[in-house]
């Protein structure tokens, strides 16, 4: 670590050098400057604007199969009569758009980029141009997916799971230019983000500016890093998956096909052993961005930082021994099964403790309810559903009935909703300010928020409700059904309450494109906060701090410290000064 | 290639180079890539008595050899990142041409015996082992590939003593294929 | 001993799991009560500490609002003071949790572990779409001249343990019978075996529970549960339908 | 812009010998196996009883296989010269890759468990082995085995 003396050189030498910079890219065309361009900041807002993008295509999609589950066999307005084939390709890519096209580019890619040069006060990650190239790949496995749902014979339709022989025999799925599209598109994405996480992880562990140790790294980077470290860790076997998959299906190998040789359950193990990481994976920043948002509103420092960290790295060991609990029935040695019990139980201690400290954050603080702290209350309330849900489904002997309802669904979404959703929207009325330079309208924004959350749990609470009637998953149209035909009417009100909840989204969009023009102009730090990204101006320019890279003293939570006039204390201001601005 | 570098790649807070930090981190990833395949293909290989006699088909004298193409091309790549250290590019820029001799010598090597495997039927869909042999040694040479084509431009800038640190990365990723190989060798061709 | 802690903790949640599942789905096996007191006393565990977190949640969220004047509190969350707050119900949550698993891990190794002497064994073979069941016929055997074959219609006594050999023919699929509390794959290549007993009559559905190509919504089976008499009438009658069928 | 050059103290004959050292490791774990199946219990003589020819495989081709990977690693790599966190990082993957063969071969590599038989692996390592004796007795080696799983479909 630098001493402070050396550090005032080394930002000294920062100064010229991304005066240069700066001057070197002032004449730039629209192209190069928004499309090919390599600076963080504009890649964020290309990952941000694709997952906007792909999320509204996902949520179009969940209209149109509730729309049938509601009303089934009736033609649904805006796409028509939704036949079986559709009905399960909708199901699937859903699910796959939401995890790999949404959760992931909006939480890690966009915030980790925008937010860990900012925040670690450096002007660029280290490696830019491969940060722009893990983009294209993203926008060209994109593409691909997008592409798979209009070839000959349809979208692949075998659940985002994709369990072979289903995904790999062609005469089983009946989709076989869908299937071998969406396996390629799923194995580019995880390359995106390979490439884009190890440029995270190293810009993280070497960029820091002078004297940012640790414990002075704000938690968003912390958990952004740490989920790439476990996608890193995880995905290989996936991929390795993806290709045997894929070769199953092109040129006739029979990796997973139990009339050659192969074993179907390899498929599942090498799927969930980085599926469940997955989900900490998309986890962790979503709690990093909430982390963030409320200490600043609270004015509060964060409960225990070392303790949270520690809690972290616990859940993100764990979740390397849990695997298998999403296979309890699934064909696996039902001794095996008492072992990820276990473990999955294990996992939900430090999770439960994570909660706590976050709730014990609030204690003693000075909360100030504006949208952000909303949309981050709003994903402790809703994620502490998701979290004892799933403790129904690790405990192995309650998973025989629960495994594969709606039960599984709406706990899931339960999880996934307060992550993909409301983090992302937690993170992005927070840091709009810094991001376009003008405010958010608050009560657009509020008004937005309680028309998404209410509606979210209407729409899954009687979900549970239907799980726990024995109601599976994945099924066109429950009339087939004689036991499950009476329970149509919680089935109607999940699909209003969808509505209703898609059409708050446009109140969201109408604030972004208000405020984008009309709104009030941000000032560097309009929420006082202490992190670094707060004191270069809004937007940052290229280079982030056209007058020197900042120095770092002190954590980032110094909130309401004692004997300070101002409640907040950036990290940049050095410890005998008044605070800036 | 001399694009204005951003202030934030010359850190070095871990003390380790970025540029090294992040091979550091591929190699890391590609280890769980190929462990994966190859965790898959052991449980297989363990299961299937049968296997043992597929895989006696395979000609552990191209192993063998091109193991030691490897191995060779493995020292003139640590040689390369010797010369880069004293600041020699030319002569970094020799070792790293032979080193990509050396690849080209593996691939050839390796179409040849894949050509005389296919011929006498052993294709990849013969059975579970040579599928397994295929797509292993498959990705494996497609490394071998790539690592190729990024040493020739690095070479290329090493001539003219530009980014000369990049003749180690090249050289970690380069060892690391050579590491994979010596663990393929003796699970596809000695093992029967 | 740990069978007999294992009936008592039951006892004390079979009347909440009656509530909570068994009134939205008949218990229809003998091990359906375990599973719904488990469910029970996973929901009351985790309901404690959910209704503690969200009361503790709002609590603050009111009392430290913001008020002109007043500023927050500098706390680091490393006071002893504080920090119990946190490690109570930390070491409190861990002793829940091993309940939990001893509970589940029993009902498991009831239901899916330990395979009980049956009385008749039944084969059933998972297509797509649509389930083909082989039942023993008169004298409980498989595979001799009096099986029955069924198509999308199983047919059992009530009371009898049953033994099942569960494949498929092509993809994975899952039988999956709500009354029951019974899921499980069905994966091609191999032969899952389990039991069930059956302890209520009626006919309820059969569902796939795992996604299985373009059919799987449709793929769903009828389970006939009958009284000894009936199942004897519907045997001697080589399997025909019998009136009292709810025809699909 | 700083160099980072991390001086490693060798001179090109030390990278010589290393690739010596392996080269001659490489033979070992070529000629081993071909050897193996005549070393039957043959260090019995020298006061090694129970030697079996899967042991010398064993040994000398995976054994030495982690050898020369250590080698290699230490010594080309650089990794007995790098921070000792990077060990650590390719050590954390490898036994994450033990752990995955930990979860996942009691359901692969066994073809029975609890309540559950694999019997399509088991019929098609019958028919396999079958079909490998019959040609052996032929004498034809396995050529036609080559096939051997394409009549399945």
């Amino acid at each position: 670590m630098a001493e402070a003396g050396t550090a005032t050189i080394e930002s000294q030498d920062a100064h010229v050098v991304s005066h240069g910079h700066d001057e070197h890219h002032h004449e730039q065309s629209f192209w190069s400057k928004y499309i090919f361009s390599v600076d963080h900041k504009v890649i964020a807002m290309q990952y941000m604007f694709t997952g906007i993008v792909m999320a509204l295509i996902g949520g179009y999609m969940s209209y149109v199969f509730r729309m049938q589950l509601a009303y089934p066999g009736e033609s649904v307005p805006g796409y028509g009569a939704v036949s079986q084939g559709e009905y399960n390709a909708m199901v699937t890519n859903h699910g796959t758009i939401m995890i790999f096209w949404v959760a992931m580019p909006m939480l890690i890619a966009a915030f980790g980029n925008y937010l860990i040069p900012l925040m670690i006060g450096a002007d660029d990650m280290v490696f830019p141009r491969i940060n722009r190239l893990s983009y294209q790949i993203f926008l060209v496995s994109a593409v691909i997916l997008l592409v798979s749902l209009f070839v000959p014979g349809g979208g692949f339709g075998g659940a985002w799971t994709a369990y072979p022989p289903l995904s790999a025999n062609a005469e089983y799925n009946l989709t076989p230019l869908g299937a071998q599209l969406w396996i390629v598109a799923v194995a580019l994405e995880f390359v995106a983000f390979l490439l884009g996480g190890i440029n995270f992880i190293t810009t993280l562990m070497n960029s820091r500016a002078p004297g940012m140790k640790m414990y002075d790294i704000p938690m968003v980077l912390w958990m952004i890093v740490i989920a790439s470290v476990l996608f890193m860790a995880s995905v290989g076997p996936l991929i390795a998956g993806a290709v045997m998959l894929f070769m199953d299906q092109s040129i006739g190998t029979g990796f997973f096909d139990p009339n050659r040789g192969g074993d179907p359950i390899l498929w599942q193990h090498l799927f969930w052993f980085f599926g469940h990481p997955e989900v900490y994976v998309v986890l962790l920043p979503a709690m990093g961005i909430v982390a963030d948002v409320m200490c600043t509103f609270a004015r509060k420092k964060l409960f225990n930082y070392k303790l949270i960290l520690f809690t972290v790295f616990a859940t993100g060991i764990i979740s390397f021994f849990v695997w298998a609990h999403h296979q309890f029935v699934a064909g696996i040695d039902p001794r095996m099964a008492n072992v990820f019990t276990v473990t999955t139980l294990i996992i939900s201690i430090p999770i439960a403790e994570m909660l706590f400290l976050y709730i014990a954050t609030l204690y003693g603080g000075s909360i100030q309810l504006t949208t952000p702290m909303l949309w981050a209350l709003a994903f402790i309330a809703e994620f502490l559903i998701g979290g004892v849900t799933g403790i129904f489904l690790g405990a192995s002997g309650a998973d025989i009935y629960f495994h594969d309802t709606y039960f599984v669904l709406a706990h899931f979404h339960y999880t996934f909703f307060p992550i993909a959703i409301i983090g992302f929207f937690c993170g992005l009325t927070y840091w709009f300010p810094k991001m376009f330079g003008k405010m958010m309208n608050e009560t657009l924004g509020k008004i937005h928020f309680w028309g998404t959350v209410i509606p979210f749990n209407c729409i899954f609470i009687p979900l549970f409700i239907l799980g726990a009637a024995g109601q599976n998953r994945r099924i066109y149209n429950f009339q087939n059904y004689p036991d499950l035909a009476g329970l149509q009417d919680l089935r109607i009100f999940a699909t209003t309450a969808l509505l209703v909840m898609l059409a708050f989204q446009a109140v969201f969009l109408i604030n972004f494109v208000v405020s984008l023009i009309k709104g009030k102009p941000a000032g560097k730090n309009p929420w006082k906060s202490n992190t670094l990204e707060w004191t270069t101006q809004s937007p940052p320019p290229h280079g982030n701090w056209p007058e020197g890279l900042p120095n770092c003293y002190r954590g980032p939570y110094e909130y309401s410290v004692p004997g300070r006039e101002e409640d907040y204390w950036p990290q940049n201001v050095p410890p005998d000064t008044a605070p800036a601005e | 290639m001399s694009a204005t570098r951003p202030i934030a790649t010359t850190r070095s807070a871990t003390g380790i180079p970025t540029g090294k930090l992040a091979v550091w981190w591929v190699v890391g990833s590609e280890i769980v890539i190929f462990g994966g395949l190859l965790m898959a293909y052991l449980m297989h290989r363990l299961g299937h008595p049968e296997w043992a006699d597929y895989a006696s088909h395979t000609n552990p004298w191209f192993g063998g050899v091109n193991t030691f193409v490897l191995l060779t091309s493995s020292l003139s790549a640590v040689l390369a990142h010797h010369a880069a250290e004293k600041g020699d590019g030319k002569r970094a820029a020799r070792f790293l041409y032979f080193t990509c001799l050396g690849g080209l010598i593996f691939i050839g090597i390796k179409s040849v015996e894949w050509y005389i495997e296919i011929s006498h039927g052993y294709t990849i869909t013969a059975n579970g082992f040579w599928q397994f042999y295929y797509t292993a040694a498959g990705l494996h040479a497609l490394h071998v590939i790539g690592g190729c084509i990024i040493m020739l431009i690095i070479a290329a800038d090493a001539k003219k003593q530009l980014e000369l640190h990049r003749v180690e990365l090249i050289g970690i990723y380069w060892h690391f294929v050579d590491i994979v190989w010596i663990f393929l060798f003796p699970l596809l061709y000695i093992a029967k | 001993m740990l069978q007999g802690i294992y009936d008592f903790i039951k006892g004390i949640f079979e009347p909440l799991g009656d509530y909570l599942i068994g009134s939205l789905v008949p218990v229809g096996s003998s091990f359906a009560g375990d599973i719904d007191s488990l469910i029970a006393l996973v929901a009351v565990f985790v309901g404690f500490w959910g209704l503690l977190a969200y009361i503790m949640f709002f609590f603050l969220i009111f009392r430290y609002r913001r008020k002109e004047g007043v500023r927050a509190q500098y706390v680091t969350g490393e006071e002893k003071n504080l920090k119990r707050w946190i490690s109570w119900p930390h070491a409190a949550i861990i002793a829940c949790d091993l309940v939990i698993v001893f509970m589940a891990v029993m009902v498991w190794y009831n239901v899916k572990q330990r395979l009980p002497e049956p009385d008749a064994t039944v084969r059933i073979v998972a297509q797509q779409w649509a389930w083909n069941f082989v039942h023993p016929g008169p004298d409980g055997v498989l595979d001799t001249d009096d099986d029955i074959d069924s198509f999308n219609e199983l047919h059992v006594q009530d009371g009898l343990t049953y033994q099942y050999e569960l494949v498929s023919k092509d993809v994975i699929h899952d039988f999956s019978v709500p009354v029951w509390r019974l899921k499980q794959d069905a994966i091609p290549g191999r032969i899952m075996k389990g039991w069930f007993q059956p302890t209520k009559t009626g006919s309820f559905d059969i569902q796939c529970a795992e996604m299985c190509g373009i059919g799987h919504g449709i793929m769903g089976a009828r389970v006939v549960i009958e009284t000894p008499e009936e199942h004897a009438a519907w045997m001697s009658n080589g399997g025909s339908k019998l009136a009292s069928v709810v025809e699909r | 812009m700083a160099e980072h050059e991390q001086h490693t103290g060798h001179d090109e004959k030390y990278y010589v010998r290393i690739w010596g050292i392996l080269l001659a490791l490489l033979a070992v774990s070529i000629i081993g196996p071909i050897l193996a199946p005549h070393v039957e219990d043959g260090f019995a003589g020298i006061g090694i009883p129970h030697v079996k020819g899967w042991m010398v495989t064993l040994i000398t081709a995976f054994g030495i296989a982690i050898v020369k990977a250590y080698m290699v690693a230490a010594n080309f790599m650089h990794l007995n010269i790098e921070k000792k966190y990077i060990s650590y990082l390719l050590i954390t993957m490898i036994m994450l890759m033990l752990l995955f063969f930990a979860g996942v071969s009691p359901d692969v590599m066994r073809h029975e468990g609890t309540n559950w038989t694999n019997v399509a692996a088991e019929e098609e390592i019958d028919r396999a082995l079958k079909a490998q004796e019959a040609a052996a007795a032929e004498g034809h080696g396995g050529d036609h085995e080559a096939h051997g799983g394409e009549d399945d479909h």
